[in-house]
């Protein structure tokens, strides 16, 4: 399956958010979305998921999504987003409740995902008893279990300190390695744009526009080896982007 | 036997339905009697307008009044009254406001004078204390406290002047430093009916039958009442008899040696027969329709009906 | 690696089989809807009043609206209205004052000192929950029947909430804003006056609300005691007399009042509070 | 770049003028103090005690604690203590119980409904604030003099407050869950039942305790009307009585009560919301 | 102006937090601190500043305080700690008042302080108008105000987006060229320690011990030239880091 976005272009009450935003997403790619806080990189994410409407334009889709895919389009956010009073199995059932999978169907999913995560010694765990990294390893168990076609990851990484946000990035490799998925990967951090994405779509201050698309074309797999390359290409987006960077960070809010 | 609801307050004035109860009389009208205790004389009224209770014994108030107007209760008869041969209500006044010059009900002329609620029997003898001494009604100052309790502490503690109240809590306040008698109800107000027993307008159109056997049996009662604690002229076992039965509702939390000379202390004639002092009612509802306290379209006819009783 | 510039043409967009994403993020939102609520109110009273007129709502029941508009017009027109609302106003003001600056004094003592916490809050705790009426008896004694006991009824009633509220709220001062005034060398009383205090503010103007609103219920309760003037006291007398319409028109210059008050603290919460979202 | 490993000795130290950092971060933290609590109730227990022996405390204005215990000992001993209570728990319970659930029902409504949340808020605003004494002459005429009227007094008093918790609750629930449900095409219904209900559970519980003490400070104006037993009807004969030993003790059972409700409520917390800290 | 820790050893509630920490920090250097996730990383500061008394061993310095030094020892912390109803120049004359400067005096070294940290514009902006970038620029002013000998820094850029991180990070180099100042700089970003540091103290895992101090000899002011040979650092570091951040991470809090 691949996922489109033509044209969108998004207001907030009169205020230009996105402006006329296209690009698509194909088969195992990791396509990474860059730019300054507040340009609209989760307004696009939100609109790309269905969870929002473009006042312009439009999320497509093309082709099928594979057999047995619960929830072509799935989330993966920032904050977690888990239920607090369920234990770290009733998150990942929660998602499959609606499905009608319940008892040993249920508990094969939840078993393999959270093998899949090294989870599965935290099976009963309450979230507040995880550190960050382990409750975002829940969130991407609980994606896992609906069977996405597409993973739809908003800024994943960026609630977690940096060395466990170094682990999560070798566990996501490691995914991909196994079984490529497809995945739209909004982020801040140019370090794990370059490190996780085949494509990284550089967005101008607020309000966002494409300013750049890069490709790499170096396998995901191979990057922890070439370091020194990706410091390039890090520095090269970095370049595009600085003065925007600064120009966001010293904005002030009208309220 | 019909079954009907009476409301009591827990006051030895009450006690005559207690008597004719616990004597069988209601039994002989074929009445099925259940008590129904109230805390104040203004929610029984409501209740017997809503319905919840069929009888009861209360003075004349504005609520009442109101009642009446909204043609939903009727005075059927009178209960105590005001007699010179039995001792009667008692004008008060703190040992501060005596001391301070009020010797006689005359000297209450700028004084503060409590009252339970606006509308109440208090405030129609204050307001005819000053009618007698000649002073306006303006001129004694009404404080109303909502409850009898209020009232006391309020005299005790010399933060009013003056109050008027039935004999046995007059006794028991005056026997203290705090309160001073300095007069009597009677003087100011003739053949005071304090009292009416009243039911539903509904009752007295749709079942004029019932209310004449309640009246028969609670007459009963009365001549009993009268007899053991006004009179005296019941032997003591019989007196102690009906004490006994008193005692259920009355006092109920105290032991029977400490309630029972209270339960005494606190009998007043009650008019045999239930006969009503319509010269009183009509005085006394004047007054309400003077003091702008009841609805200008409450009449004497709208507020008794006396084809139960005598009315004299 | 390979740019591609913005706006360039997308390559490799596949045109069979495209159809948008399907829309999943409806409800959960509240839309504005102006005029509903005095729809809905003017609904209410039109149906009540066409019941009691009809007689389908009984008049002991309950009074027709106008009835009770004709009681407030009377009050208005007599001019007993500002009467009663003065002298409630009064007491309410007075009570409401001292009750609440006793009340953040009692707070700000327990929230700071371990010992005044460990005595008085034990004793806030078990006071709290204690009707006021109950003790109206007792009021009468110790507060006299003037305004006193009214005074001090309501006193009574908003003390205790201010008094949590406030500890509530020094409480929940950042404990790191309170560490960097350490780390700075601010002194005790520095720290209380630029940190906590003002930190604690949104709590101690939220119970202020709170308290507002009990003090409006307790007046009732407070001029039971010997008020001659007075809402309480008006609605009082038309309980006793059972003058349903002015019950109903008291009840409903509480209600403005209480709306009144909330609205004037929102005011001062938006002043005070500007710094907040 | 050099390596130093572990333990090695440090290098560079200076050794004049060496002196410790000096410490600022004291204060502002709260030390347990066990027993001050008892010991203050208790001091003044013994205070007020030997005011009234020896009448320095005039017995009109406060009777002695050996009086109101002794008040209370005569409620055990003749066994009334259990026919009040009875009769006033039950009255409780009713109420509460309905009130809390009718208000949950009417809460969710308006924190899931825009048109509701237009339609009643307004409403539920305006009524919030009456006091329900002012209304027992009308609730003896709706619903009677019998258990009704007193079990409808306090489901009125803890209607609305819970009504205002829940829609609070629902609204504070964390937009981020209720994305995530919809993202993972979830039901209304399931996220209703999954997300927002438990997410609003600990300000409904919170509601909970606020209405459980409205509900027993209402508890004397619901036995107002024609109670015959009960810790409301108690006090208010006592009150009547002026006996004040017995007031004394009927307040103090309500303040029982109501630490052993916030106690269970506490409990309950503890249970249902053992998933927070 | 020195600081030295010396044989610090910590417990909280009887578990061990620290467990024999000494280091010391000399005049113009800045010495980072790295370590997983509840090593003890902030509590080791907190005692270094005498804000928590250190169970055994302690912290001590030598040596005067610079001339003018209002506060010598000056914390700057993750969450800003900026007071949300003051302006960032309320915020400022927060620490000076209670040294008795108001008026021009506070004037003159808030109008420095603000100019130092390009805050000149945002005189009379609330934090809650400023980006998280922009209000730990106003810290960082603050702390400048009062001449600090040596700052104490607790994680002061892991609460930003990792493209302000980049300018902050840069914005301190650049202060720290013009009048070097010394620092205690905690953080958990190897990236941040290896531009920063001029020597590194590594600590395991809790409890926190000692794992390795690793001095870095290139200036700082020519460490963004030279970022390839960084990288080389930091990968040693991550090497000796690796399974203490994977376990710190995998612990459950037993609550
Ligand atoms: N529901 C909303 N209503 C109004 N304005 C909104 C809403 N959501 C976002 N905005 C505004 O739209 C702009 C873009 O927001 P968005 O969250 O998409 O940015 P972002 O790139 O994800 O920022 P960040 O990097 O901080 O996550 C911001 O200015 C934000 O204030
Ligand atoms: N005041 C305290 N009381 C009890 N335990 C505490 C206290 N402060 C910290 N701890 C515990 O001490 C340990 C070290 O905490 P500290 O905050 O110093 O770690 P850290 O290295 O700064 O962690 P992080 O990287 O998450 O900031 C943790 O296990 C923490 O739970
Ligand atoms: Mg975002
Ligand atoms: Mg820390």
């Amino acid at each position: 399956m691949q996922l489109i976005a033509r044209n969108i272009t998004h207001r907030y009450g009169g205020r230009l958010v996105l402006d006329d935003i296209s690009f698509s997403i194909g088969e195992g790619e990791i396509v990474c979305v860059v730019g300054p806080s507040g340009c609209g990189k989760s307004t696009l994410l939100r609109i790309l998921g269905g969870l929002e409407k473009a006042d312009e334009g439009e999320a497509l889709v093309a082709g099928e999504a594979p057999e047995g895919s619960l929830n072509p389009l799935t989330y993966i956010f920032q904050d977690f987003a888990l239920l607090p009073w369920r234990s770290v199995r009733g998150n990942v059932s929660l998602v499959l409740e609606d499905h009608g999978i319940r008892g040993a169907r249920a508990n094969a999913i939840i078993d393999d995902v959270l093998a899949r995560t090294n989870l599965s010694d935290f099976r009963d765990a309450l979230p507040r008893q995880l550190s960050g990294g382990m409750k975002q390893r829940v969130a991407i168990a609980r994606a896992l279990a609906v069977k996405p076609a597409i993973m739809l990851m908003d800024e994943p990484l960026s609630a977690l300190d940096s060395q466990t946000r170094e682990l999560l990035m070798d566990d996501l490799v490691s995914l991909w390695s196994r079984e490529p998925f497809s995945a739209c990967y909004v982020t801040h951090n140019l370090n794990e744009a370059v490190r996780l994405g085949t494509r990284i779509v550089v967005l101008s201050r607020r309000p966002g526009r494409i300013r750049e698309i890069v490709e790499i074309d170096m396998p995901i797999d191979e990057r922890a080896e070439r370091l020194v390359e990706l410091e390039k290409l890090q520095r090269h987006v970095w370049e595009i982007m600085r003065e925007e960077a600064r120009e966001a960070d010293r904005e002030i809010a009208n309220v | 036997a019909d079954k009907i609801n009476v409301g009591i307050l827990s006051l030895t004035s009450h006690s005559p339905s207690i008597i004719a109860e616990a004597k069988g009389y209601f039994d002989e009208q074929e009445l099925e009697v259940e008590f129904v205790s109230f805390q104040a004389a203004q929610p029984m009224a409501v209740a017997i307008a809503s319905g919840d209770v069929d009888f009861g014994m209360t003075a004349i108030s504005g609520g009442l009044l109101s009642l009446a107007d909204k043609g939903v209760v009727k005075i059927i008869g009178g209960a105590l009254q005001e007699t010179p041969d039995v001792e009667g209500q008692k004008i008060l006044a703190s040992k501060a406001a005596h001391d301070d010059g009020v010797k006689t009900p005359a000297d209450l002329k700028g004084r503060s004078f409590g009252i339970t609620t606006t509308g109440s029997s208090f405030h129609y003898m204050a307001h005819k204390i000053a009618d007698k001494e000649g002073f306006d009604r303006s001129e004694i100052k009404v404080k109303p406290l909502q409850k009898v309790p209020a009232v006391i502490a309020s005299l005790k503690s010399g933060q009013i002047d003056a109050w008027s109240i039935v004999p046995n809590i007059a006794g028991a306040l005056t026997k203290g430093p705090e309160v001073v008698e300095i007069g009597k109800v009677s003087d100011y107000i003739d053949n005071y009916q304090v009292t009416t027993v009243f039911t539903s307008t509904s009752n007295v159109e749709e079942k004029p039958e019932l209310v004449k056997r309640f009246l028969a049996a609670l007459s009963k009662g009365i001549s009993d009442y009268n007899a053991a604690l006004v009179d005296k002229s019941m032997s003591e076992e019989e007196t102690a008899e009906i004490v006994k039965a008193i005692h259920q509702y009355v006092y109920s939390d105290q032991p029977i040696d400490k309630a029972d000379p209270r339960i005494r202390a606190g009998a007043m004639r009650i008019n045999e027969n239930a006969a009503l002092s319509m010269a009183s009612v009509e005085d006394q509802l004047e007054w309400f329709k003077s003091e702008g306290l009841a609805p200008e379209g409450v009449t004497i006819e709208k507020l008794v009906d006396t084809s139960f009783v005598e009315a004299r | 690696m390979s740019d591609q510039t913005a706006n360039a043409p997308i390559k490799r967009e596949p045109h069979e089989g495209l159809r948008p994403v399907p829309f999943r993020g409806g409800g959960f939102r509240h839309r504005k809807l102006g005029p509903v609520a005095p729809v809905v109110f003017l609904a209410i009273l039109l149906v009540w009043e066409l019941g009691s007129r009809s007689g389908f709502i009984s008049q002991i029941a309950l009074p027709a609206p106008s009835a009770a508009l004709a009681a407030l017009g009377d009050l208005i027109s007599t001019g007993m209205l500002w009467k009663h609302l003065g002298a409630s106003l009064y007491r309410l003001l007075v009570g409401w004052a001292f009750g609440s600056l006793l009340g953040i004094a009692v707070g700000l003592l327990i929230g700071l000192f371990s010992l005044a916490r460990a005595g008085l809050l034990p004793l806030v705790s078990a006071l709290f929950p204690i009707p006021k009426i109950a003790l109206l008896p007792l009021f009468i004694i110790w507060f006299g029947i003037g305004e006193g006991s009214k005074v001090a009824t309501i006193l009574f009633g908003t003390f205790f909430p201010t008094v949590i509220a406030t500890y509530g709220g020094v409480d929940n001062v950042d404990r790191n804003l309170i560490r960097m005034g350490q780390s700075f060398g601010m002194s005790w009383l520095s720290i209380v006056r630029k940190i906590i205090i003002p930190g604690a503010m949104p709590a101690i103007l939220s119970g202020a609300r709170i308290s507002a609103s009990i003090a409006i219920v307790l007046l009732v309760a407070a001029e039971m005691i010997g008020a001659e003037f007075g809402i309480g006291a008006y609605i009082l007398m038309a309980g006793a007399l059972f003058a349903l319409d002015q019950l109903i028109a008291g009840v409903a210059i509480l209600s403005i009042l209480g709306l009144s008050i909330a609205w004037l603290i929102g005011k001062a919460e938006q002043r005070l509070l500007a710094w907040r979202n």
